[in-house]
């Protein structure tokens, strides 16, 4: 087994590698830099002409510029200046990407250039406020699909199982902002209903409440946004989960299970069922991603201060060091979260160990 | 010899294409004999997995049984009044059960609506009474399985659940039909796995399917269904995925078992060469229908049916010259869409004659407890 | 086992009834204001941040040296008790108070504004956005410790309200050995205004305290705690608002005239509007070959239907305007008449511009360039797309064919930085007193902010000689010749000005709508109505 | 032949059905079967129809002119490729509103409004006789809209799971057909698109590209291939060890031919489902970046665009959301069915 682990954690090296390497280019190319918008947010587009002097001030104090090497200099000094411009850009980011990895390597994520702030700060006060989200919807969401998929699949082509199915389907097709601006209005807005607050974590004066209505308070506000998220995945799971147990129900065990004279209950439920959690969790190891990345639409229609909120802002302000650490960060997690779910399927499935696996 | 299970014109269709229903079993008619084995043999797609099934009431959806009867002569927890055993006495038929009455004949083996009479294999009083399995509730049903019939299945691979120990598949039949606890299931368990001779079974209780070999895995088949001691055990195909050496060593240990535990069973094979070492008595099987009965015997020593025939020439002969080619049926089992009027074999018949298209042969008792459906004789 | 997945299902919405049946939060605590922020400050370190966000939360915690008086808009001492300045304009000296202290206990001197000047120049602080205005000064001395005075190197006439309006920050504070840029009283400032930075939840919300020691007893505040909720979806915060979840929002032209006139509304909040000065435009890049008539660029300023779409997308909320100031500014000359919506007379001037459709293709023409160009617009911003929509569908009409083209703000910026665009439609805000230097001055047409490349030796004589005028009066007849100009030039389609629309809650009492917008410092706690 | 005669027992290893018309004819068969699935073919192809027709529609330019004794078919000239021809150079210059005045004949679309014709002075309104679905905040006609939406919608779905299909069909038998280093190469490419929250990059290579109908397709056709290219590769693993490729081999066959025109055909089922589902959740993603304000273009009337200017006035025009949002679910829902009927159809485990 260490054997297998150290192979897999070997071959993370060169996927976080690339994608290091792709947001690295991505971030870089993409029009917009960092020290104009500042200057430009300054005063609504209207500052003075800043002078190539303080330009290259912030340019330096940003890290975004960097000397070159006196022999790289000389070499490209006397190049066309087409050619000469492309390899100045070479070598300059050439150089920042790796002074970026050697910081990386120390854990160094270095400072978010919004507002100076180390990322990794900024990211630890996002992740838990996403991760709260996603594991109440991925808890809710699995809850109630796999059940409704495995009733589904026993009673296929039933009225029921037709019937389940063009719901979630409409569900599934229903756009998120518009749900979520529906369920504000009705359920939150006082206009109709008064039931939930409108977006945001806590409420007014929350840091005196005692720790259970804390609690309470918190859920409250979660109620609306986790069932924006969760509506849309029921279609998925319950189908997939359907679909999985529709595959077990026929299998020679299942039969066996029969023949043996098992109430259907049993028949059912544990010996398909739990064979059919095992697709399950293959399933689970590719939604993992979804878990950390949270959603831009649902956190800024609820003012929920998450993720996808930080990573949307970090684009738009072109805040490099933010958006190469959450892809990192994010990738990191999900390939470690990826050879869990590969380890959580070895274990729910007897058949197959790490020492098959290293052959296959 | 009592009966134990007797099968009445049984019909089992399935869809196929325009929603039209084809029988894959046409109106068969066969019994058990307590404490005999009952061989049915027949090419791949017969009918002879689905009939075994039928009487465990398990074919899949969208397969259904039309009609017919299977009569078990034994106790089934849960119905009422408890059905006697067949024997020298005449039992009461049960509440609201069409016994045998109904058919006046009921001894004779009855085929098609002429109902032409039919020499009795082994000719023994067929006793009154029984179930009829297709009649009982789904949780009575449940109660048989396993308890009074239990069944062995082809894949021993695929037949275990690959997520539980083979210990927990065995007592949980146990515990579930003799309600035993845990403790004592278990020690039954073992005791069934010393039986089919698994080397070590207080550890290899712990194992799982994968971790046994396809001969092992089948061992703890049959361990598992004898478990609950059944009257009849359906073996369907149980060799058919081993290897050859295995295959002798299970049959072996099957023929073992049912001397000791005095157990009726089906087998289903299409192996011509198992019939020969275990079964008593034989069914030919050709697209749903019985094409040829005979003892087991008499089957080899004396074919009628050119279908039994042809089985028997397929058989490599033990030394063969190189050269020389292995005999075929030529053609291919018809399609369960367009079934043929006459008899379903005319196609490939080497000794078809016009009427053979005409309609399907009635039953011709040839004598020695052997019946066969063909126009020849 | 089968039953228990359904049973947590129940209990859930089991939990969920009870949060929605029983009070989860507080009553609400009639001396805190809840204010609506739209977008969280990035920092609130004085001299790093670029945002509004940052300067509307330090308005409250900081003083400046000098302030504008809420009526007349002139200048009056704040944390100066008094000032001079030279007659050749060019040395200004501040008398500081000697009573003020900050948040932390610490008296406030002239070290603090010396440190904050340091600060603003050094190359190694992220603050080039303040460098630039105060690149001309020469010189910064303290005189003795509640005295410092600025030396100019040219004269200029805002030069009061920039040094008047440095952001002073503790030198007690930041002086620590600590990295500036990052320094920990960026996210918790310590200042010396009547409110006290309390509390920033990241991403929901940052509390103010009043500050009890606030020495100016004239503008000592009633309201005691001042919330800055965080909320993102403006459609969500004015469901906030009607829901009392929040004191004061501002609205948008919609929503005040068509979402806010109920009943119940109008019972809970009152509305002020004001105009600051601001207005938005269409900018023709005047390198394109299209825009460098002047006749073609009168003809597309008749185009656009101004009229139509102040009064029906905009509800009538704002004034038409003719020229680059503020309309009730002493600059702006109110005897220019607006341009109307006249497609004819547009036509007519594009024929005679020589703009014809030549080959029949239902598209102007000019030595073999078509008039096809590409409408940038920031992405995401109604007004902007419907204003795009609507030109594009009349400009077609005309015979010019205009491509919408929309950008995400970084991209924007790009595209208007390197004057890679034909057409713009933007936003300008400003100050009272307006330099239009830095807008319009041809040498801010490689660089600067003259996107548009105007440039006009009349208009660049103008504004160099009133940068140097001190005189309003003066500065005022200079600023209405360059008016002009510009209103013959139409550089720009200037289209109106837009009121600042306001609502707060009615427990508020003693509000007054000031022309530069309403004073919270002023405002009395009384019942909810 | 005498080989043949030799080996009687031993077939040409036939091709798998999976890829010929006659199996596809068992699916169409199997797929009719159920009404649900017939609904979404219905509607989906009512959908395309409305597409297509979309100018013939709604339209403000009249139909059918009758001017002193002619008849002109002036809307002709609004559709590509008609509109090359110059069929009446005679109306170059005409204002028909003149000849109206003239008495000539006018017959217009059912739907009389062009989705860009702006009225200031009817916005905001509800459905009526002359607006049946209501107007938009510059009173445009909301069902103009929503008809001319109809072919951008349709066309984001088709063509951005056009492309990645093809880009994950390639790769995908790439891998899966020659292993080894391009399998290896494959599953970290897989690995890092996975890695990557999808919506955020989808973002940021907006934010790369620009803001144009044909990115928007671009990029989500770049960020979507794993999914087909991972069934790809299992399907052409499982095929390449199948007797028919040795056969095909044997006969000398290139690559290339072996690759597209025997193995392609036999994986097309799987990924023809999967390709279903992709449109539906294209045409959301679409919706998605247009209320991010990501979207497409103004004026273009995609429905997402439609439905996200909407937010603003949700409590005050019900119509606004309402409509667009039917729409949208409606035409997701009927791909959504297709799919499922046509993963039942073809999966030969659930046909038994």
């Amino acid at each position: 087994m260490s054997a297998y682990l150290l192979k897999r954690l070997l071959t993370m090296i060169p996927t976080l590698f690339g994608i290091m390497l792709i947001t690295f280019l991505i971030v870089r190319l993409a029009p917009g830099n960092p020290v104009s918008l500042k200057i430009q947010a300054a005063q609504g587009l209207k500052s003075t002409a800043l002078s190539q002097e303080v330009t290259d001030q912030m340019l330096k104090l940003y890290g975004l510029k960097v000397d070159l090497p006196a022999g790289y200099e000389n070499f490209i000094k006397d190049k066309p200046a087409p050619v000469r411009k492309a390899l100045e850009w070479l070598g300059q980011n050439t150089i920042q990407f790796k002074i970026w990895l050697v910081n990386v390597c120390q854990l160094n994520f270095g400072m978010s250039f919004k507002d100076h702030r180390p990322v990794l700060e900024k990211i630890r006060e996002a992740l838990p406020i996403t991760l709260t989200l996603n594991l109440l919807e991925f808890l809710i969401a699995y809850l109630i699909s796999i059940p409704l998929g495995v009733y589904s699949a026993l009673g296929r082509e039933s009225a029921v199982d037709k019937g389940v199915m063009v719901l979630l389907f409409i569900l599934y097709s229903l756009p998120t902002f518009w749900v979520a601006y529906l369920l504000l209005m009705y359920f939150a807005s006082g206009d109709h209903l008064n039931w939930f607050p409108l977006g945001g974590l806590h409420s007014e004066g929350y840091e005196t409440y005692p720790f259970l209505m804390k609690i309470g308070n918190l859920m409250w506000h979660l109620v609306l946004p986790v069932i924006t998220m969760v509506y849309g995945s029921f279609a998925f799971i319950t189908r997939f989960s359907r679909s999985t147990m529709l595959e077990v129900v026929k299998q020679d065990y299942v039969r066996t299970a029969w023949a043996k004279g098992l109430p259907r209950r049993q028949v059912i439920w544990k010996h398909a069922f739990r064979n059919s959690l095992i697709p399950q969790i293959t399933l689970l190891g590719t939604l993992l991603p979804a878990l950390l990345g949270g959603s831009v639409i649902i956190e800024q229609i609820f003012s929920i201060p998450g993720m996808g909120k930080l990573a949307f802002e970090a684009i738009s302000s072109r805040d490099y060091p933010t958006i190469m650490a959450i892809t990192t960060i994010s990738a990191f997690l999900t390939l470690i979260s990826l050879l869990l779910s590969d380890i959580a399927y070895a274990f729910a499935d007897p058949r197959i160990s790490f020492e098959e696996k290293q052959q296959a | 010899m009592p009966k134990i299970l007797e099968v009445k014109n049984l019909r089992i269709t399935f869809p196929v294409n325009g929603g039209r229903f084809a029988p894959a079993v046409d109106g068969i008619n066969f019994h058990l004999n307590q404490g005999k084995v009952l061989g049915i043999v027949g090419e791949s797609g017969c009918g002879k997995t689905v009939t075994a099934l039928s009487l465990l009431r398990l074919i899949e959806e969208p397969g259904r049984i039309e009609e017919g009867q299977a009569l078990y002569y034994g106790t089934v927890e849960g119905v009422s009044p408890p059905p006697r055993r067949p024997g020298p006495q005449r039992p009461e038929p049960p509440e609201g059960y069409e016994g045998p009455e109904a058919t006046p004949v009921d001894h004779l083996m009855i085929e098609d609506l002429r109902r032409e009479p039919t020499a009795e294999i082994n000719s023994e009083k067929a006793p009154d009474g029984g179930i009829d399995l297709f009649k009982l509730s789904d949780e009575q049903m449940r109660h048989v399985r396993g308890n009074n019939i239990a069944m062995i299945f082809q894949e021993p691979m695929t037949s275990l659940n690959p997520v539980f120990t083979i210990g927990d598949q065995i007592s949980e039949a146990v515990r579930l039909h003799q309600k035993v606890g845990k403790k004592e299931a278990e020690e039954i368990s073992i005791e069934m796995l010393r039986k089919v001779r698994i080397p070590d079974p207080q550890k290899r209780i712990h194992d799982y399917p994968h971790q046994l070999s396809g001969g092992m895995r089948q061992r703890v088949m049959i361990a598992m269904a004898l478990s609950c001691k059944p009257d009849i055990l359906i073996a369907d195909e149980p060799t058919t995925a081993l290897d050859v050496t295995i295959q002798a060593q299970i049959l072996e240990l099957i023929q073992e078992l049912i001397d000791d535990m005095h157990m009726s069973v089906i087998l289903i094979t299409h192996d011509l060469g198992v019939v020969a070492q275990v079964c008593d008595d034989v069914l030919v099987m050709y697209s749903g229908m019985i094409v040829e009965r005979a003892p087991a015997k008499r089957i080899f020593s004396k074919p009628k049916h050119p279908y039994t025939i042809g089985l028997l020439d397929s058989i490599p002969p033990l030394f063969q010259d190189a050269g020389e080619l292995l005999h075929t049926i030529k053609g291919t089992v018809p399609d369960l869409s367009r079934l043929p009027a006459g008899c379903r074999f005319a196609a490939r018949c080497p000794r078809m004659v016009d009427a053979c298209k005409a309609r399907v042969p009635p039953y011709k008792y040839v004598g020695e407890g052997q019946e066969v459906r063909c126009l020849n004789y | 086992m089968q039953r228990r997945p359904s049973f947590i299902v129940l209990a859930l919405l089991v939990i969920a009834g009870l949060f929605s049946a029983c009070e989860v939060q507080a009553p609400k605590d009639p001396h805190t204001l809840i204010y609506h922020l739209g977008s969280e400050p990035d920092t609130l370190n004085r001299l790093t941040a670029t945002d509004a966000y940052e300067g509307r939360i330090n308005g409250f915690i900081f003083d400046s040296l000098i302030e504008r008086d809420n009526a007349t808009l002139e200048f009056k001492p704040k944390m100066a008790k008094s000032w001079e300045v030279s007659d050749d304009k060019l040395v200004y000296t501040f008398h500081l108070r000697d009573d003020i202290k900050w948040h932390d206990g610490k008296p406030f001197n002239a070290d603090d504004v010396i440190y904050t000047f340091q600060k603003i120049m050094d190359e190694k602080v992220d603050a080039p956005h303040l460098r630039v205005y105060y690149k001309d000064i020469k010189n910064l001395e303290k005189l003795d410790d509640y005295t410092v005075r600025f030396t100019y190197a040219i004269p200029y006439f805002k030069a009061l309200e920039f040094v008047g309006g440095i952001p002073i920050i503790p030198k007690h504070v930041f002086d620590d050995g600590k990295d500036f840029n990052s320094h920990p009283a960026g996210r918790f400032p310590i200042g010396n205004g009547p409110y006290k930075f309390k509390r920033w939840d990241t991403g929901s919300q940052i509390v103010l305290e009043r500050n009890e020691e606030y020495w100016d007893k004239t503008k000592f505040p009633d309201i005691r705690r001042i919330v800055f909720k965080i909320i993102p979806d403006d459609i969500v915060a004015f469901q906030r608002l009607k829901k009392g979840d929040l004191d004061m929002d501002s609205l948008n032209p919609k929503q005040w005239v068509k979402q806010s006139n109920t009943p119940t509304f109008e019972k809970l909040f009152a509305k002020h509007q004001y105009y600051t000065p601001s207005y938005r435009y269409v900018g023709w890049n005047l390198r394109r070959p299209y825009f460098q008539d002047k006749k073609v660029r009168q003809a597309l300023a008749r185009l656009i239907n101004r009229q139509g779409i102040l009064k029906n997308l905009e509800y009538g909320l704002g004034k038409l305007t003719t020229g680059p100031f503020w309309i009730f500014g002493y600059e702006y000359d109110q005897t220019l008449p607006q341009i109307p919506f006249d497609p004819a007379g547009a036509k007519k001037l594009l024929d005679e511009a020589g703009w014809i459709d030549h080959d029949g293709d239902g598209i102007r023409d000019k030595d073999g360039v078509k008039f096809s160009f590409k409408f940038l617009i920031p992405s995401g911003a109604e007004f902007y797309q419907n204003l795009a929509t609507i030109m594009k569908r009349d400009f077609a009409e005309a015979g010019i064919e205009m491509e919408i083209q929309t950008m995400e703000w970084a991209t924007f910026v790009q595209q208007l930085n390197s004057r890679d665009f034909d057409a713009v439609s933007l936003a300008w805000s400003f100050g009272y007193d307006e330099d239009p230097y830095q807008v319009w001055h041809s040498s801010q047409a490689e660089k600067g902010s003259n996107f548009v490349g105007f440039q006009n030796g009349e208009a660049d004589r103008l504004m160099e000689e009133a940068r140097q005028v001190f005189d309003k009066d003066k500065r005022a007849e200079l600023f209405h010749q360059m008016h002009r100009i510009i209103y013959d030039e139409q550089p720009y389609a200037f289209l109106y000005s837009g009121p600042a629309l306001v609502a707060r809650s009615r427990r508020f009492e003693n509000v007054k709508v000031y022309p530069g917008g309403v004073d919270i410092l002023e405002w009395k706690v009384g019942k909810q109505p | 032949m005498t080989l043949e005669i030799a080996q009687p027992n031993l077939p040409k290893a036939p091709e798998p059905e999976t890829g010929s018309p006659r199996y596809w004819g068992l699916v169409w068969k199997q797929f009719k079967k159920r009404k649900l699935n017939m609904i979404g073919l219905w509607v989906i192809l009512i959908l395309v129809a409305i597409a297509i027709l979309a100018p013939l529609l709604a339209n403000s330019e009249p139909v059918y002119v009758k001017y002193q004794d002619k008849v002109y078919l002036p809307i002709l000239q609004k559709l590509w490729p008609i509109s090359k021809l110059n069929l009446y150079p005679e109306l170059t210059g005409v204002d028909l509103k003149d000849w109206k005045a003239k008495g000539a004949e006018f017959r217009y679309t059912p739907v009389p409004y062009s989705p860009d014709d702006y009225n200031l002075e009817e916005i905001l309104e509800p459905p009526s006789i002359y607006h049946w679905l209501g107007t938009d905040q510059q009173g445009r006609d909301v069902l103009s809209r929503l008809i001319h939406g109809s072919r951008i919608s349709l066309s984001v779905g088709l063509i951005a799971v056009g492309i990645y299909t093809l880009i994950g069909i390639f790769l995908g038998a790439l891998a899966g057909y020659f292993g080894g280093r391009w399998d290896m190469l494959l599953s970290r490419l897989i690995e890092i698109m996975i890695c990557f929250p999808t919506f955020f990059l989808i973002l940021a290579l907006v934010a790369v590209l620009g803001q144009d109908l044909f990115y928007i397709m671009l990029v989500i056709g770049l960020t979507g291939w794993t999914g087909i290219a991972r069934l790809t590769r299992g399907e052409f693993l499982k095929l390449r060890n199948q007797d028919f490729v040795t056969a095909c081999l044997s006969q000398g066959m290139p690559t290339r031919r072996i690759l597209f025109r025997h193995l392609l055909p036999n994986a097309m089922a799987p990924v023809m489902v999967s390709a279903t589902f992709g449109i539906a959740s294209a045409i959301l993603i679409e919706s998605s970046l247009s209320f991010l304000g990501f979207g497409v273009r103004p004026p273009t009337p995609s429905w997402g665009e439609l439905l996200s200017q909407a937010k603003s006035v949700i409590d005050v025009a019900w119509w606004l959301t309402t409509f667009p949002g039917m729409a949208i679910f409606l035409t997701i829902t009927a791909f959504n069915l297709v799919g499922e009927g046509l993963r039942d159809a073809v999966d030969p485990k659930l046909k038994s």
